[in-house]
């Protein structure tokens, strides 16, 4: 079974690559785009549990693991 | 719309019972929260070094070759030929135990603005990084997160990092510490300082723009670490190397025009200390408007606006007129930049929200009439009682006592750390980490620019927290020596130190205690080798859970190389070459050596006493023994002891063996530590001539041996194979970490 | 060698460009080059230039990918005429990343296998000799060069790097491979052989008091070939 | 208006970090995971227009900047 974790900064932390490519966009004449933030997308393949379970245990390595809650929030998604 | 302040808002903010009355006495009413935010921040041990100032008035400042003492952004030096070193260390430990990258990457950021504010070119980083235990995955974590931001950040901004140290003791398990040293190089007449001047001139804001990053990073400096600050969850800021680029060659570009009155870096504290640090050094007012510096967020109030910790953004008062020229430079490097304020005469600094006035407090209560304390201390009553014992060091074959030495995570190669960093970006590296006792870096034009000459800078960081813990003054005198001795190892004239005093909580007796003795010590001894200090840092509340750390009062030394192209580097070179051992190896003790730490015993004993008249004799004999190239390697005892210091000569790239017939007769001579030995190897036409220069100054050398290729290490009573030792040394690090 | 047949040499500065002065500084030391600085905002390049290089560094931050972004500054447009007007252009470290994203030299860079930064001396064959960057070296040639990167695993298809290989474009490879290239590949070369993109840092290996000679000869190699194209 | 792309390793390449966090989960006693990749999350923040071209103008993006074909492969959402 497969699920995945998004780890975005934390909302007001600094993103420095996203205002990196934000004026990247901006030199290419891409217009529209009022803000860029740039997180980790992990993406698992687990073996198969009840999606419970499997929500729980994502949500346990994110917070042990995968994000540093100081500056990040993480999300989990289950396919 | 503020909440209103009184005494418990105050104590929130850190400030004392007696220091909130001397704030209402002072003011002669409540301050508003902005005022309070301020004066909490201009207050806090970080920014009024309320507890150590008064100690640190002992150190030696001044020498003919000082251009700039401590009371800048960084000391500066004379080197001659027109030239400056600028220099300064910094500690991180706090924010780096928190979020170790983005802390470690933070922390050497920060001391790069404090050398390019002074208006030179970084041309070279250090650190010295203390760690707990590294079995943890929390220890290892911390290890992994540190290494890679401090090469995360050095590496973008293109400044090798040329050299360190790492050690780990028990005593760091919940307090790490990451001091960050940076070097920086520009014309003797190009100084740029930090006194506010003219009335009427203009305040820039420049750089990054302004969120809520870290608001109150600088009284959290300065707490103890308690269980419940996982809970505080504080906003540590993030490190933005490729702006600090950006940022550092504008201001370098400006700096070529004549339009900088006054520069000074944002660091802790950020707007707050700039601008009052500013108006207080230029005896002036200040006034700011908090509307008018750029944001990255929405809807801040004055009171974040003053206290944001926001990273890559400087200060200047600019001369009247030159506005549109430093915005267009910043412009160009899409930079933010913007007048927010301008000087004034009212000895004031004022904060306004556009029109309206938030703030208004006299210069000198936050500087001159902030908190300056003379601590108890008290000298640890079983002092006399523990020098008085000796450590018990287990018996173990000379064999095996080396390798487990040598695979210890303090002494081990930091080859896994060191290849993280860049270290020969710039074109100057001549010895970089891992290939000598200090590094060398080429000195570089007035520009910081590479170019081809025979000078060099040398430097290198050092303390052995194990010394200063058993007997404060001589240990941090051992340190100074100890730095010394490194530069002497590639033939330096030692000019200058830089320190990061790095201490427990000075409320306790015997941590103040300690730390004034360690200052005294560390005096001494750079009153004796002629060091003055001309920058350094102080962290305090170094603890977990009331534990402090081993005092550790970091020194960073700067010299002069004249003839790069003859330092040595510390490893053997070639078969047949002759070994010489160079002082007296017959002091070394085993008070407060890696073996009675690996025996559980470091709390006995006491270190030598430091001998600095041996130890100039020792510089001076060096400088003239290298600069002649007489070398062909130089490595110098300090953990682990001689023996130590043979193994690693061996272990250079070829590794290469050797036979000494130079007879020890106590483990204590060869794997104690303290005393000024140095292991040099020496083609033989010069042995004569190296030994004649340095009897002549009063050292002891003697023959001990050759250099061979038969890839054994011989020495009466220890035979062992090269590649036994260097598999111990090489995957020291990797192993104690798990990798 | 007089001012007017100096190598005419530019070096472009990104904002991020951490190697330009060193670049330069190699240029001007081993072979007396005239080295000009042309910043990434202006789309032209100076009228008689023979070697366009892009330094090492890190452009743009290093966002998204290296040299992702600096693929699109203005300069790189006047580059990639030169390129294919037939000029040469030498990429090093953040270089070879900004070549590759430009497609004028294909492939593409991750980050090393050890996930980590690495700075080390390490040995790499020269491949090929028959380029204007490696005539004075011996194919076979074990030369010892800095590396320092944290993207620098090259990667192509299988297909392209057959290609590659049948054409004698494989300038460079690594003996102590220090971050998982396939094949090993330190550097590469255009078709024409003019573009050259390449990891590791001779620049900084040119002088002996740095610790490494070994970069020389690729910098006397391009001048030499340079020397006779004007000549 | 809010989008983002989700940036990963085409399979077959090398992915060290997912690796690494593999290495680490397992160390930390986390069981049952198969395989880690990691990948980029770009979260826009767009300015408001139909969604068919916020969409359009998000694969403009990947395809030019944000994903780089060779290594990678990409993915746009709306939300
Ligand atoms: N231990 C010390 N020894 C010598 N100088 C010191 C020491 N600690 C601080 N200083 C000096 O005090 C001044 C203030 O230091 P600091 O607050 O670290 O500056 P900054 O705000 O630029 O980081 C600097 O000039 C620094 O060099
Ligand atoms: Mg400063």
């Amino acid at each position: 079974m497969r699920g995945r974790v998004l780890v975005t900064l934390r909302e007001g932390v600094l993103d420095p690559a996203g205002q990196a490519v934000q004026g990247g966009l901006r030199q290419l004449g891409f217009e529209g785009v009022q803000s860029v933030r740039i997180g980790k997308v992990i993406e698992f393949e687990l073996e198969a549990m009840p999606p419970e379970q499997a929500r729980a245990r994502l949500e346990d390595m994110g917070r042990k693991l995968l994000a540093n809650t100081v500056i990040e929030t993480f999300e989990v998604e289950l396919d | 719309m503020s909440p209103p302040v009184d005494r418990e808002v105050a104590r929130e903010h850190g400030l004392s019972e007696s220091e909130w009355q001397l704030v209402l006495d002072r003011m002669g009413r409540t301050p508003s929260w902005v005022e309070l935010g301020v004066i909490s921040v201009m207050w806090s041990e970080h920014c009024s070094y309320k507890s150590s100032r008064r100690h640190l008035k002992k150190l030696p400042t001044e020498a003919p070759w000082v251009l700039q003492g401590p009371g800048e952004n960084a000391g500066v030096i004379d080197v001659g030929e027109g030239l400056a070193a600028c220099f300064k260390m910094e500690s991180h430990n706090h924010p780096s135990f928190i979020e170790p990258y983005q802390g470690a990457a933070t922390g050497v950021g920060g001391i790069l603005r404090d050398i390019f504010t002074m208006g030179a070119r970084p041309i070279a980083n250090m650190n010295s990084l203390r760690f707990g235990r590294p079995e943890g995955a929390r220890m290892r974590f911390l290890v992994a997160g540190v290494a890679a931001g401090i090469g995360g950040y050095g590496n973008c901004i293109g400044v090798p990092t040329v050299g360190g140290e790492i050690a780990f003791d028990s005593s760091y398990d919940g307090n790490i510490l990451v001091n960050a040293f940076t070097l920086g190089v520009l014309g003797s007449d190009r100084i740029f300082r930090s006194a506010a001047a003219g009335v009427g001139s203009s305040v820039m804001y420049v750089g990054s723009k302004t969120g809520r990053d870290g608001i109150h990073g600088a009284t959290m400096a300065s707490e103890e670490f308690g269980a419940d600050s996982e809970a505080k969850r504080p906003r540590v800021q993030v490190g933005d190397p490729f702006t600090e680029k950006k940022l550092l060659e504008a201001c370098l570009e400006l700096m070529k025009k004549d339009a900088i009155v006054a520069i000074q870096d944002m660091g802790a504290a950020g707007l707050t200390s700039s601008s009052c640090e500013m108006a207080a050094k230029g005896g002036l007012g200040i006034e700011i408007d908090c509307g008018r510096v750029p944001r990255r967020e929405e809807g801040m109030t004055p009171y974040e606006v003053m206290l944001s910790e926001t990273q890559e953004r400087m200060l200047m008062v600019v001369r009247p007129g030159t506005e549109a020229e430093v915005e267009a430079i910043f412009r160009k490097w899409d930079l933010a930049v913007a007048v927010v304020g301008k000087v004034t005469d009212s000895q004031h600094v004022v904060v306004t929200d556009g029109e309206e006035v938030v703030g208004s407090i006299p210069v000198d209560l936050l500087v001159d009439a902030a908190p300056n304390y003379d601590r108890p201390r008290s000298r640890p009553v079983d002092l006399d009682e523990r020098w008085s014992q000796t450590p018990q060091i287990p018996s173990q074959s000379p064999e095996e006592r080396l390798l487990s030495l040598l695979a210890q995570p303090t002494i081990t190669s930091k080859r896994w750390v060191f290849e993280q960093y860049d270290s020969t970006v710039r074109n100057g590296t001549v010895l970089g980490p891992g290939v000598a006792d200090a590094a060398v870096v080429r000195l570089p034009d007035a520009d910081g620019q590479p170019r081809v000459t025979s000078r060099g800078l040398a430097m290198t960081v050092d303390m052995n927290g194990r010394f200063v813990v058993l007997d404060p003054w001589r240990g941090a005198a051992l340190g100074v020596v100890e730095a010394a001795r490194n530069l002497a190892c590639v033939g330096a004239r030692p000019l200058a130190i830089t320190d990061c005093l790095n201490f427990g909580n000075p409320e306790k007796p015997e941590v103040m205690w300690s730390f004034a003795e360690a200052l005294e010590g560390m005096g001494a001894a750079c009153r004796a080798l002629r060091t003055p200090v001309v920058s350094g840092n102080v962290s305090l509340y170094n603890e977990t859970e009331g534990r402090a750390i081993l005092p550790t009062p970091t020194v960073g030394m700067v010299g002069v190389v004249e003839h790069i192209e003859n330092v040595p580097g510390l490893g053997f070179r070639a078969p047949g070459d002759v070994v010489l051992v160079v002082g007296e190896p017959k002091k070394a003790r085993w008070a407060g050596s890696e073996c009675s730490s690996m025996a559980g015993q470091d709390g006995r004993g006491r270190p030598i006493e430091p001998d600095f008249a041996a130890t100039l004799a020792l510089l001076d004999g060096m400088e003239q023994i290298v600069a002649r190239g007489w070398l062909q390697s130089s490595h110098d005892a300090a953990e682990g002891g001689l023996a130590v210091a043979v193994a690693e000569a061996c272990l250079a790239e070829p590794a290469l063996g050797a036979e000494l017939d130079w007879p020890w007769t106590e483990d204590e001579m060869i794997f104690g530590e303290g005393p000024d030995v140095l292991v040099l190897s020496v083609a033989p036409e010069h042995v004569g001539s190296v030994t004649t220069e340095l009897e002549r100054r009063g050292l002891s050398v003697h023959r001990a041996g050759k250099v061979t290729n038969d890839g054994r290490l011989r020495w009466p009573g220890l035979d062992v194979e090269v590649s036994a030792l260097a598999k111990a040394f090489r995957g020291g690090l990797e192993e104690a970490l798990g990798h | 060698m007089k001012e007017s047949d100096a190598l005419k040499a530019v070096v472009i500065t990104f904002p991020g460009s951490n190697c330009d002065q060193d670049a330069a500084h190699a240029l001007r030391v081993v072979v007396g080059a005239q080295v000009s600085f042309v910043w990434h905002g202006q789309s032209e390049l100076p009228a008689g230039t023979d070697l366009v290089m892009l330094p090492g560094g890190f452009s743009y931050g290093d966002a998204l990918r290296s040299g992702a972004i600096a693929r699109f500054s203005p300069i790189m447009a006047g580059v990639r005429r030169f390129a294919e007007g037939g000029g040469h252009v030498w990429g090093i470290c953040n270089g070879f990343q900004v070549l590759l994203e430009s497609h004028l030299l294909p492939g593409a860079m991750l980050q090393n296998a050890s996930g980590r930064f690495v700075s080390r001396t390490v040995r790499m064959r020269v491949e090929q000799e028959d380029t204007p960057y490696t005539r004075t070296l011996a194919r076979g040639r074990i030369l010892r060069i800095p590396v320092a990167h944290h993207e620098g695993r090259y990667h192509a298809s299988e297909e392209t790097l057959d290609h590659l290989e049948a054409e004698g474009r494989v300038v460079f490879r690594y003996i102590d491979d220090p971050n998982g290239s396939v094949r090993s590949i330190a550097g590469i070369c255009s078709a024409n052989r003019r573009v050259l993109g390449m990891m590791p840092h001779p620049e900084r290996a040119a002088e002996a008091v740095l610790g490494s000679e070994d970069g020389r000869p690729i910098f006397d190699s391009i001048a030499a070939h340079l020397a006779e194209a004007t000549a």
